[in-house]
């Protein structure tokens, strides 16, 4: 991984590096949120992942939900966020997050917000793969001012073009 | 006419059997008459985009939107990356 | 480290060791918390910490705290909680505690409330040391059921003795 | 008499210049009789001791606890693992 704080990555994720990329001497505390492949959705049995991205798109969005974690929570002094694609077994992080502040009062509310985010508008899918079969698990609708779930009124939307 | 490129991902892009295409269109033609066509030449792709997302240039924009020349088109199922947990 | 779930250890802290801790085939989120030294308090330029911890009474008590996080939600699967002692640097962890669960919704609540509960009432004290001083850093007050800050209504008290 | 461990930590174990005491006391004494006992020793502890927090056998428990046979006592300023952040 390199020193990015917004990133697409294929390889293995650790929250220890994500840590280091929000570090700062004035840091003292830092939440961080793995993501990992369980061996089950609901009843069915996983075999394994398989994540797949549009990295262009994704890293600018990843961006702006750090952005907009800051505007909501100033103390946050910085966010990283990375996401790994391609196969991820049982147990492989698919995603990091790290928020860094001072103090720790709102790093945990600011952590929670972003993984809704990214859940809801960062071009990710993953597809599940089962000893018997596979299937592309897709999220409940289009993000909208109305539908970005718990955290409504950011849009990732930009005027329409005419 | 102009020229534009598809990106397609996740399901999509597997019923197209293909990550991205060129396509030429009329001008003034929305994303909404690039992916009829789209469905026209792929029939599987009319079976998988029945919940199609789109972008333009990496920007989430309304299907009604005009294309224009060079854009860089993306047509994705809805975003899970991923939804549980 | 070693694989102990609630430990006081003398060496570097890593979040990615302590979420091996936690780490499970069922588990899908992971939140850790980090605490770091910072570079000041207040208006106040630290140049280290020295963490002092009375082990056999500390170690017990995170592992209260893990049982009553999950009770408190019982989506919780595992809790990890380890606490540095000795000379700190300024961006050194002193504290490193993971929460796992299937499903993230709670996790980020329980480390929320388990960072407070041992700051409320686990045998650790840290002295601040500047370029020309230094001080014990003390709590606010002997922890009770009234004063144990956000969380009221848990006591570390057991009943007196007679 | 009985015999009892104590064991001091942070400012404590700095004004008594020690980790670790032993010391008699008569039967009945409460950690409260104790704690004045070693203030008259250490005068910097009675300074240092104006809110100390008490513990018997690694479990919290308030200063008019009775102190029996082999109890490891422990005297500490209030935790602070820390305070801040």
């Amino acid at each position: 991984m390199s020193g990015k704080l917004f990133e697409i990555v294929t390889g293995p994720l650790s929250s220890d590096e994500a840590a280091r990329r929000v570090a700062a001497p004035n840091v003292g505390a830092i939440v961080t949120f793995i993501g990992t492949v369980r061996d089950h959705t609901g009843d069915r049995q996983v075999d394994y992942l398989e994540y797949e991205a549009y990295p262009e798109m994704a890293e600018p969005l990843l961006a702006q939900i750090g952005r907009e974690a800051q505007e909501r929570w100033p103390s946050i002094l910085k966010v990283a966020i990375v996401h790994r694609t391609g196969h991820l077994n049982i147990g492989e992080a698919s995603i990091v997050i790290a928020v860094a502040a001072s103090h720790r009062q709102e790093t945990f509310a600011a952590c929670s917000y972003i993984i809704d985010r990214v859940k809801a508008i960062v071009p990710i899918w993953k597809k599940e793969v089962w000893a018997d079969g596979e299937v592309w698990i897709e999220g409940p609708r289009q993000p909208d001012p109305a539908t970005a779930g718990a955290w409504a009124g950011v849009t990732p939307f930009k005027a329409a073009r005419q | 006419m102009i020229q534009v490129s598809v990106r397609l991902f996740a399901s999509l892009r597997e019923a197209v059997g293909q990550k991205e295409l060129a396509r030429q269109v009329q001008e003034g033609s929305t994303i909404s008459d690039l992916l009829g066509a789209l469905m026209r030449e792929y029939p599987r792709l009319a079976q998988a985009a029945r919940r199609t997302h789109t972008a333009v240039n990496h920007q989430y924009v309304p299907v009604e939107t005009v294309l224009r020349d060079g854009d860089e088109v993306a047509l994705f199922p809805p975003v899970s990356g991923g939804a549980v947990p």
